[in-house]
C-alpha cells in the first residue's frame, strides 16, 4: 500500500494527473468506499489497498474520463480487462486516463469473514494474508485466503490486460488451473429438471434492486435497455417468476462476449445470487464453440458475437451437446 | 386375390413413379426370355393386374440383376417389384416352383451349392 | 387515437373457401381502434382498391390492414393504393391468409381461427406503424455482365445501344460462348456462326462495350445503382493491345498435343492459341498448364516469331476495380458429366457422343472440316442412334430432375441434317416424349419424321455393347410395338442433360442472389418477375435461370436488358425506408453495431449533450447512412442499450406482433 | 490389418480354389484372417421383401459376431458379399428391422451399424493397395490380356455396394494391371451370367453366359477372371473350360505362391 | 364444433423475408400442409431476431418458437444469418442450462425453393413439441394478463 501512495504523489507531484480513483474506508471497519482524490495530501491520508479492495475501479472511468484533466487509477489484473475492454467499446477516453497496474493475491469476501466473528467488530488490520480483527470482546485472527470472493477463488489470471501506463511489482502470469468453470460444468450435467430447480431456487430471490447492473462494467449503457420504453421490455420491478429469468438473461447475453468475468455481479448481489454463472456459461460455450476468447485482452480482436465464420456450428449443435435429458 | 397395396408394400416400390421410358426392358438382361417384360410389371401392378402377372412364367425369368433398378432414371426398382410378385406367388401352399423332387436332375457336380441356395431362396416359400 | 380499416380478401374461392371471411371481418371489426371491417371478393380489384381509398378518406383512417394473399405478392399494391388515398403507404399491414392459411389447412373452423389472429396480429403492428419517408440514392450509370455467350452479348448491345456503358466479363479467351461451338440451328437451319458473329464483332466495335476476356469477377460490394466490383484479369500472356490475331504463333508453337477444348477434345491445339477463328477478342492465349517456356523455361518459340511483340512470358493476373449500376448474370451452362450413364458406354467407345460434340463433328470448322465420319475408324456411319434425356428427368438420386429443353429439337435437327446430307445413312431417335412447344417447333420435328424418314421410336436405350470393328450393339425398347429393338449402329449420340455453369454458385454468393437447388438463379417472381433476381439490382440473362434454347435465350436476354435501362436512366433511386435508426441519447458508441453492418452503413461522430446541470458533454454516437443501409437488422440486435431499432421492423412493433399471437 | 474372414458354404466345398488362393495370399500380402469357429451360410440371397426378417437373420449372426472382434468381415464370395453388404446396410439404415432383429436376437448391447463389410478387392484397394502390391509381384501377367467379369451381385444396388461406379467399374481392371495384365474392358463385364436361373432353365444361363464370353473374346480377351462360383460354373459351362480363372487364383500365381 | 381437448401448442415461426417467408408462401402455393398452430411473423433477416422477442413469446406462452432464414452462405444481406447462426446458439444453449427443454427452440435454414422443407420442418417442429406437451417449465414462469 504504501508504495501506491508513493507513486500516487508523484503522479500529483509531477502533473501526470490531477485526481485519483481509488478506495477509502468506509462506514464499517470492512467496508471500502470509492473516492476521487484531488490532492496528494488527501490521498495520502485516506486512499487504502487492502483485502477488501475487491471493488472494480474502470466502469467509474467511463464518467471521469469524459471530465477535464487527467485521472489516475490502480487496476488488479481483473479490473484492467473490463478497463481494457471498455476501451475497444470507446467508452473510456484512454487519454485522460493514466493506469498502474498493480498485484492482487484475492480480495477477502468481508460478508462471509464478519459472519465468522460473533462479536462486533471495530477494526480491522490487514497484515498480508492475516487479519487482525479487533472486537468489542478481544482480537482474534483470520487468514484472508479462508475467506476469498468467489471472483478470486476462481481467478483466473495474475496478468494484466495490455494498455496500462506502468506496472507496480512484478507481472503475473494467467492461472494455469483455473477452476471457474467447474460449477458450470457441473450444472451441464445436470438433468434439465435438476437445472431448472436450481435456478429457480437461485433467480426467485432477486429482488431487481439493480445492483448486479449499476456494478457491471460491461452493463454501462448510457440508458439500460430495461429503462427504455421503446425496447418493449422495460420494467423497473419483477412483476413475475419470468421477468426476474428475462431480466438475468438478457442481462447476460447483452455481455455476452464483452464480460471479462470480473465476478463484480456476484460480488455485490445482496441475495448472493450466484450471477456470474450466468455469464461464465457464456463464456464456456464461447470458448469451446468459437475458440478461446478474453474479453479486453487483444484491442483488435472482434468479439466473438460480432463475429463468424462460415465453418460455424449449427444451432443444432446445442441439441447434442450440454447435459442429460 | 393379390393384393396390389400388398405388393407394392412389400416391394417398397412406388410405381407411380415411373415415367413409362421402357429403359429397364431394354436393359434386361433375359428380355427374350419373358412373356411380360419389366416396365409391363410397373405398369400392369399400378393398374392392380396382380393376378396375370403372378401366373405368368415371367415372373421366374428375372435374374434379380438389377440392372433394371441401377438404371432406372426414376428410382422405380422394377425388379423389386417382380420378385414381390414371386414371393407372392411361392408364399401360397404347394406354390413352390423349386420341387424337392426335381432338384437331382437339375444338378451336376461342378454346380455350386450357392446355385441351389439362392434358387431356393428365390423359387420357394 | 387510433383508426384503423381492415379488409379482408376472399381471393375468389381461394380464401374464402376455406376462410369464412366474413366471420373474420366481423371479429376483427371488434377489435379495439378498428373502425372499418369489411370483406371483398378481390382486395387487389380496382373495385377492392377503390373501397379501401374511399374507406381511407371517409373514415380518416390512421392504418390500414388488408388480410388476403402473401406481402410478396399485393403489398406494394396496396401500398399505392393507400398513398393515393393520402395515406402513408408504410402504416399499411398485410396479413397473409393465403399462402400462409387458406392454402395449407383444410379445416374452416381452423383455418378462420387463425385468420383472425393473423389478422389481430397485423392490428397490433400497424397501431405502432410510423409514417415512413424513403430516401434516394444515385445510380452508376454503367452495367457489368457476366458472361460473354449469346446472353450476354445481346444484353450488353441492348443496353450500349441505350446509351450505357456495358462491359463483359468473359472467363474463356474470347467472347461467343456454347452459340459459338454449335453449326446450324432450329427450327430455321441457319448457320449459327453467321448469326452470331456479327454480333461478336459489334460488341467489340461498340465504343459503350468494353469487353474484358480471360477474366472472372473476384469480389463484389455495394448494392443496386452502386455496386462495386473486382474483375480478376487472368494473365494471358500475350498484351491484348499489341497483338494483331494473325496467328503465325499459334502454326509455330510445338507444343501441339493440348486438347482442343473448343472442338471438345476430338481434336489438338498448340499451348498458345486462338479458340476459333472469328474469336472476340482476336488475340492468342498461352495455356499455362502445357507451355514448355513456363513450365520449365525453355522454348520461347512464341515470343520469336511474334511480329507485334506481343509475348510477355512475366505476365500476372491483374485486377480491376469498377462501379456499375446493374449485374446481369448471363453464366450459361454445359452438359452434364455423363460419366454415371455409363450402360450407354460413352467411356468405353470413341463413336459414343453427346450432342455438342456431333455439333462439332459435323461443323465446317470442327475436326473433320464438316464431313460426318465416325471418331474411330473416320467412316461414314451408317446407322446412328440417338438417346434422348440422358441425366435428364431422373430423380435425384440419378440425375436432374428436370427437362433440359434443348435437346428434343436439336436432336431433330442434326437427324434432318444427317439424313438431308447422307441420304443413305439410318437415323434412329429413341424418345420418351417428344416436346416441342415454340413456334414452327412441331413442324419441324414432323419434317424429321415425315419428309426425312428419321425413325422415332417410343422407348429408351437400355444398353450399348460396343464391339471391336466399332460398331455398337444398342439395345432399345420399343413400346409401342412393344418390343426390343436391337440395333447394329455405327454411332450412338446422347442428349446429355444441360446444367448451370459451375461457376455460378460462386457468382451467386458473392452477388447474394438466390439459386434453386439445380442451381439456376432464382427470379424475382417466377411468372411476372422473369428476368430479375429478388436481390436488387441483380438481373438474369439466358440459361443461368432455367433451361432454354437460342430464341427463347435472345428474347430474355433483350427483356434483361430493357430492365437494366430501366434501372440506369433513372437518376436517384428510391431508397427502402425500413431502415435502421440510432437514438443518439441511448447510443453508447461502442462500434458493435459498425462491426455487423454489412453494408459499412454505420459511422461515429462524437457530439455535444446538454447535460441537466447545463454543461454539455461529448459523446461518441452512431449514425446510420439510409442510403447505404439495407435494412436488414443485424445491428439492432448487437446494440446492447437498444438505441439501435429499424423502422417498420421496430422492436415494438415485433414484441406487439408476439403477444397477439401468443395471447 | 485383421479381419474376420467369411468364406461361406460354397468356398468349402466347389470353390476351395477361390478360398485357397486367397488363404495364402492374403498371408503374403500381412492380412490376418480370422475365421470364427462355428459360422453359417450367408443365407444366400438377399431378400427383397421388405417383410422378410428370418432370411436375412443367418447374415445378421455374422455381423453380430465381427462386432464382436475385429469390426470388420471379408468375403470374397460376390454372392456372400452382397446379402452380407446389404444386409449391414438394412441394420444400419432400416430402423425398423433393426428393431426387429434386435428384439429377436437380443445382444447384449444392441447393434448399431459398427462393423463394416468388405470385399477382398476393396482390401487390397483401400488397405493393401494396388502400389504396393504391384511391388511384390514376382510372376506378372505380362502382356496378357485379361478380362474382368464383375457380374451383377458385386456392384448392385450401387448406392449399398459402393464398391465401385456400377456402370463404369474400374477396381478389377486395376487388381490386373497391378498384377502385370492388360485390362480389358468389354460392356457386358456386368451384365448378368444367368446365376440362379441355371436351376430354372439351363438355357438360359447359356444364352447369357455365352454373350458375356463372346464380348470379351471379341474385344481382345486372353483370360477372363470372376469373384463369383456361380458365375464361374455358368461360364465354364457355356464356354471354354480353360481360360476362365478365380481373381484370386492370378494373385496367388502374380505372388508366386501357386504350387506346380 | 367437437370440443376437443388435445394440447395443441403455440409455434411461433420467425421467417427472414427473402428465403423462408418466400419458401413458406411456395408450402402454400404447392398446397403443403401444417398445422395451424404455427404462426409467422415476417422479420427482414434472420439477424433482426432479437433474443428478447424469443424469451417474450414464452412469456405470453409460445411453447415453441422457430427461426427460418436463408442458407448459411445464401443470405440476402450477406452475412446476417451467420450472426443470427451465432446468437441463436448461444441462447438455445443458455435456455437449456437455465433447465428449459432445448427442443422447444429451433433454427432452419429454408430457401425460397424449399416449399416441401419448410412444410416438413413445421411439421416436424409442431410434432416434436406438441410431444412435449404445453409449456410446463415455463408455466410457472408466464405472465398471464
Amino acid at each position: 500500500m504504501q508504495e501506491l501512495i508513493k507513486k500516487g504523489k508523484e503522479l500529483f507531484a509531477n502533473g501526470t494527473v490531477d485526481r485519483i480513483i481509488g478506495w477509502t474506508r468506509g462506514e464499517l471497519p470492512y467496508d471500502r468506499e470509492i473516492r476521487v482524490f484531488r490532492c496528494a495530501e488527501c490521498f495520502e491520508k485516506d486512499f487504502v489497498y487492502d483485502a477488501f479492495c475487491g471493488a472494480n475501479l474502470s466502469k467509474y472511468l467511463i464518467e471521469e474520463s469524459g471530465k477535464e484533466g487527467k485521472i489516475g487509477v490502480f487496476l488488479k489484473p481483473c479490473d484492467s480487462y473490463s478497463f481494457a475492454q471498455l476501451i475497444k467499446e470507446h467508452r473510456i477516453k484512454k487519454e485522460n486516463v493514466y493506469a498502474v497496474a498493480i498485484e492482487c493475491y484475492g480480495k477477502c469476501d468481508s460478508r462471509a469473514l464478519a459472519d465468522s466473528v460473533e462479536d462486533a467488530i471495530y477494526w480491522i488490520t490487514d497484515n498480508g494474508p492475516e487479519l487482525k480483527i479487533d472486537t468489542v470482546s478481544g482480537a482474534v485472527v483470520r487468514n484472508t485466503y479462508d475467506y476469498m470472493l468467489e471472483k478470486c477463488a476462481a481467478c483466473k489470471t495474475k496478468k494484466h490486460a495490455p494498455g496500462c501506463d506502468e506496472t507496480i511489482g512484478d507481472e503475473g502470469e494467467k492461472v494455469d488451473d483455473c477452476t471457474r468453470f467447474d460449477i458450470v460444468a457441473k450444472l451441464e450435467a445436470m438433468t434439465p429438471e435438476e437445472r431448472f430447480a436450481f435456478w429457480r431456487g437461485e433467480l426467485s430471490r432477486c429482488i431487481r434492486c439493480n445492483a448486479c447492473r449499476n456494478v457491471c462494467p460491461a452493463c454501462s449503457c448510457e440508458h439500460c435497455v430495461f429503462d427504455n420504453p421503446a425496447s418493449g421490455i422495460s420494467q423497473k420491478a419483477a412483476a413475475d417468476s419470468f421477468e426476474e429469468n428475462n431480466f438475468h438473461i438478457i442481462r447476460a447475453f447483452h455481455v455476452a462476449g464483452r464480460c471479462t468475468d470480473c465476478g463484480e455481479c456476484s460480488r455485490v448481489c445482496p441475495q448472493h445470487i450466484p450471477l456470474h454463472l450466468l455469464n461464465r456459461k457464456f463464456i464456456k460455450d464461447i470458448n469451446e464453440l468459437y475458440g478461446e476468447y478474453q474479453a479486453g485482452e487483444n484491442p483488435d480482436e472482434r468479439a466473438p458475437l460480432t463475429n463468424y465464420t462460415k465453418a460455424d456450428c449449427e444451432p443444432s449443435v446445442v441439441y447434442k451437446r450440454g447435459g442429460k435429458n | 386375390m393379390a393384393d396390389k397395396e400388398q405388393i407394392i408394400r412389400i416391394s417398397g416400390v412406388n410405381p407411380l413413379k415411373c415415367m413409362k421410358c421402357g429403359k429397364c426392358t431394354a436393359t434386361c438382361p433375359n428380355y427374350d426370355e419373358m412373356e411380360y417384360h419389366p416396365h409391363q410389371f410397373v405398369y400392369m401392378v399400378e393398374h392392380g393386374e396382380i393376378d396375370k402377372l403372378m401366373a405368368s412364367e415371367s415372373v421366374y425369368k428375372c435374374l434379380t440383376c438389377f440392372a433394371c433398378v441401377e438404371r432406372c432414371p426414376r428410382g422405380v426398382e422394377p425388379a423389386k417389384l417382380i420378385e414381390a410378385i414371386r414371393t407372392e406367388a411361392v408364399r401360397r401352399q404347394g406354390c413352390n416352383r423349386l420341387k424337392a423332387d426335381d432338384i437331382p436332375a437339375r444338378i451336376d457336380d461342378d454346380m455350386p451349392g450357392q446355385a441351389l441356395m439362392m434358387a431356393t431362396r428365390k423359387y420357394t416359400r | 387515437m387510433n383508426r384503423i380499416g381492415v379488409f379482408v380478401c376472399h381471393c375468389g374461392t381461394n380464401i374464402a373457401a376455406t376462410v369464412d371471411v366474413h366471420r373474420v371481418a366481423e371479429t376483427l371489426g371488434k377489435e379495439p381502434s378498428v373502425v372499418i371491417a369489411k370483406d371483398y371478393q378481390y382486395m387487389c380489384s380496382e373495385a377492392g382498391q377503390n373501397m379501401i381509398k374511399d374507406a381511407i378518406r371517409e373514415y380518416g383512417l390512421t392504418g390500414l390492414v388488408v388480410c388476403s394473399c402473401s406481402p410478396r405478392m399485393h403489398e406494394a399494391t396496396f401500398r399505392k393504393a393507400a398513398a393515393s388515398a393520402g395515406l402513408n403507404p408504410y402504416l399499411v399491414e398485410i396479413a397473409n391468409i393465403r399462402e400462409q392459411d387458406s392454402w395449407i389447412h383444410k379445416d374452416i373452423e381452423e383455418a378462420t381461427e387463425k385468420a383472425v389472429i393473423l389478422g389481430r396480429t397485423a392490428i397490433a403492428k400497424v397501431q405502432l406503424n410510423t409514417p415512413l419517408t424513403a430516401g434516394e440514392s444515385p445510380v452508376t450509370k454503367r452495367a457489368l455482365v457476366i458472361g460473354g455467350g449469346i446472353a450476354g452479348i445481346q444484353t450488353a448491345l441492348d443496353i450500349a445501344e441505350a446509351g450505357f456503358e456495358v462491359d463483359i466479363v468473359e472467363k474463356q479467351p474470347t467472347i461467343g460462348g456454347k452459340m459459338a461451338q454449335i453449326d446450324k440451328t432450329f427450327p430455321t437451319l441457319d448457320c449459327a456462326a453467321c448469326i452470331l458473329t456479327p454480333k461478336m464483332v459489334d460488341c467489340a466495335q461498340n465504343d459503350k462495350i468494353t469487353i474484358y476476356s480471360y477474366s472472372e469477377v473476384a469480389a463484389v460490394s455495394g448494392f443496386v445503382g452502386n455496386f462495386s466490383v473486382k474483375i480478376k484479369r487472368k494473365a494471358r500472356f500475350v498484351d491484348e493491345t499489341k497483338c494483331t490475331g494473325c496467328g503465325l504463333c499459334t502454326e509455330k508453337c510445338p507444343q501441339k498435343k493440348v486438347p482442343n477444348e473448343f472442338n471438345l477434345g476430338l481434336d489438338n491445339r498448340r499451348a498458345i492459341y486462338i479458340p476459333f477463328a472469328q474469336a472476340v477478342p482476336k488475340v492468342a492465349t498461352i495455356d499455362p498448364d502445357y507451355c514448355n517456356m513456363l513450365k520449365n523455361g525453355k522454348c520461347g518459340v512464341c515470343a520469336k516469331v511474334c511480329g507485334a511483340q506481343a509475348i510477355d512470358y512475366k505476365a500476372q493476373d491483374t485486377y480491376v476495380e469498377q462501379q456499375y449500376g446493374a449485374i446481369v448474370v448471363a453464366t450459361g451452362f454445359n452438359p452434364i458429366n455423363i460419366d454415371a450413364y455409363d450402360e450407354y458406354a460413352y467411356s468405353q467407345s470413341q463413336n459414343v457422343v453427346t450432342s455438342l460434340e456431333l455439333e462439332r463433328l459435323m461443323n465446317a470448322a470442327g475436326p473433320n472440316g464438316g464431313t460426318l465420319l465416325r471418331p474411330s475408324d473416320k467412316k461414314h456411319p451408317k446407322t446412328i442412334v440417338f438417346v434422348q434425356c440422358v441425366g435428364s428427368r431422373c430423380d435425384d438420386s440419378r440425375g436432374k430432375g428436370y427437362c433440359s429443353k434443348i435437346c428434343c429439337m436439336y436432336t431433330a435437327k442434326h437427324a434432318m441434317l444427317i439424313r438431308e446430307k447422307y441420304p443413305d445413312t439410318n437415323v434412329y431417335v429413341f424418345y420418351i416424349d417428344v416436346r416441342t412447344p415454340g413456334k414452327n417447333f412441331d413442324e419441324f420435328y414432323r419434317r424429321a419424321v415425315e419428309q426425312y424418314n428419321v425413325h422415332y421410336v417410343k422407348g429408351q436405350v437400355g444398353k450399348v455393347v460396343p464391339k471391336s470393328d466399332g460398331n455398337l450393339i444398342v439395345y432399345g425398347s420399343d413400346l409401342i410395338e412393344g418390343k426390343r429393338l436391337v440395333i447394329d449402329a455405327d454411332m450412338v449420340v446422347l442428349a446429355a442433360a444441360i446444367e448451370p455453369d459451375k461457376s455460378a454458385r460462386s457468382i451467386a454468393t458473392m452477388l447474394t442472389a438466390s439459386m434453386d437447388t439445380n442451381d439456376f438463379f432464382t427470379e424475382a417472381h417466377p411468372k411476372l418477375r422473369p428476368v430479375e433476381s429478388p436481390t436488387a439490382g441483380i438481373f438474369l440473362s439466358g440459361v443461368c435461370q432455367g433451361p432454354k434454347d437460342i430464341p427463347e435465350t435472345v428474347a430474355q436476354a433483350t427483356a434483361c436488358a430493357g430492365k437494366v435501362i430501366g434501372l440506369l436512366v433513372k437518376d436517384k433511386l428510391t431508397c427502402n425506408p425500413c431502415v435502421a435508426h440510432s437514438d443518439e441519447l441511448m447510443c453508447n458508441g461502442c462500434s458493435s453495431c459498425e462491426k455487423v453492418c454489412p453494408y459499412g452503413a454505420i459511422t461515429y461522430e462524437e457530439k455535444g449533450f446538454r447535460q441537466p446541470d447545463r454543461t454539455t458533454k461529448m459523446r461518441r454516437v452512431a449514425i446510420v447512412n439510409e442510403a447505404v443501409c439495407q435494412g436488414c437488422g443485424a445491428c439492432t440486435v448487437a446494440c446492447p442499450s437498444g438505441a439501435m431499432d429499424l423502422k417498420g421492423f421496430a422492436n415494438k412493433q415485433i414484441m406487439a406482433e408476439v403477444d397477439a399471437i401468443c395471447l | 490389418m485383421t479381419y474376420t474372414y467369411f468364406p461361406g458354404c460354397t468356398l468349402r466345398t466347389k470353390a476351395k480354389d477361390l478360398d485357397h488362393y486367397l488363404r495364402i495370399s492374403a498371408e503374403k500380402l500381412g492380412m490376418e484372417l480370422i475365421e470364427p469357429a462355428d459360422w453359417q451360410c450367408c443365407g444366400g440371397a438377399y431378400s427383397n421383401a421388405k417383410d422378410e426378417i428370418a432370411n436375412k437373420l443367418s447374415s445378421v449372426r455374422i455381423i453380430m459376431d465381427a462386432d464382436k472382434n475385429t469390426g470388420k468381415v471379408l468375403t470374397v464370395c460376390s454372392a456372400c458379399h452382397n446379402v452380407l453388404k446389404r444386409v449391414n446396410d438394412d441394420l444400419k439404415n432400416d430402423e425398423n428391422f433393426a428393431f426387429k432383429v434386435n428384439n429377436y436376437m437380443k445382444p447384449e448391447v444392441p447393434y448399431s451399424g459398427n462393423v463394416e463389410v468388405i470385399h477382398f478387392l476393396e482390401a487390397l484397394r483401400d488397405e493393401v493397395g494396388f502400389d504396393k502390391l504391384a511391388s511384390m509381384v514376382v510372376k506378372p501377367f505380362t502382356g496378357k490380356k485379361i478380362a474382368a467379369y464383375y457380374g451383377c451381385l458385386l456392384l448392385r444396388p450401387g448406392k449399398v455396394m459402393a464398391m465401385d461406379d456400377p456402370e463404369n467399374p474400374v477396381i478389377m481392371e486395376n487388381f490386373i494391371k497391378a498384377i502385370g495384365g492388360t485390362p480389358v474392358i468389354y460392356a457386358r463385364r456386368n451384365e448378368c451370367c444367368g446365376g440362379y436361373a441355371v436351376m430354372e432353365d439351363p438355357a438360359i444361363a447359356a444364352k447369357r453366359s455365352g454373350a458375356i464370353i463372346e464380348n470379351a473374346k471379341d474385344m481382345g480377351a486372353d483370360l477372363m477372371v470372376t469373384a463369383c462360383p456361380l458365375c464361374m460354373y455358368n461360364l465354364k459351362k457355356t464356354g471354354p473350360d480353360t481360360g476362365i480363372y478365380y481373381f484370386t487364383e492370378l494373385l496367388a500365381e502374380a505372388l508366386g505362391l501357386k504350387e506346380d | 364444433m367437437s370440443v376437443n381437448n388435445e394440447f395443441r401448442p403455440k409455434i411461433v415461426a420467425f421467417c427472414c423475408n427473402w428465403c423462408s417467408y418466400a419458401g413458406a408462401d411456395l408450402a402454400g402455393t404447392n398446397r403443403l400442409q401444417y398445422p395451424a398452430d404455427v404462426k409467422i411473423i415476417r422479420v427482414p433477416c434472420s439477424c433482426r431476431v432479437n433474443p428478447m422477442f424469443i424469451l417474450r413469446a414464452f412469456q405470453r406462452g409460445a411453447d415453441g418458437v422457430i427461426l427460418c432464414g436463408c442458407h448459411p452462405g445464401d443470405c440476402h444481406y450477406t452475412s446476417g444469418n451467420y450472426f443470427a447462426r451465432r446468437r441463436m446458439t448461444l441462447l438455445f444453449s443458455m435456455l437449456d442450462y437455465l433447465g428449459i427443454e432445448k427442443e422447444r427452440t429451433r433454427v432452419e435454414w429454408v430457401s425460397a425453393a424449399e416449399g416441401a422443407k419448410f412444410a416438413a420442418t413445421m411439421n416436424d417442429f409442431v410434432d416434436t413439441v406438441t410431444k412435449l406437451g404445453p409449456n410446463r417449465r415455463l408455466e410457472d414462469l408466464r405472465c398471464k394478463n
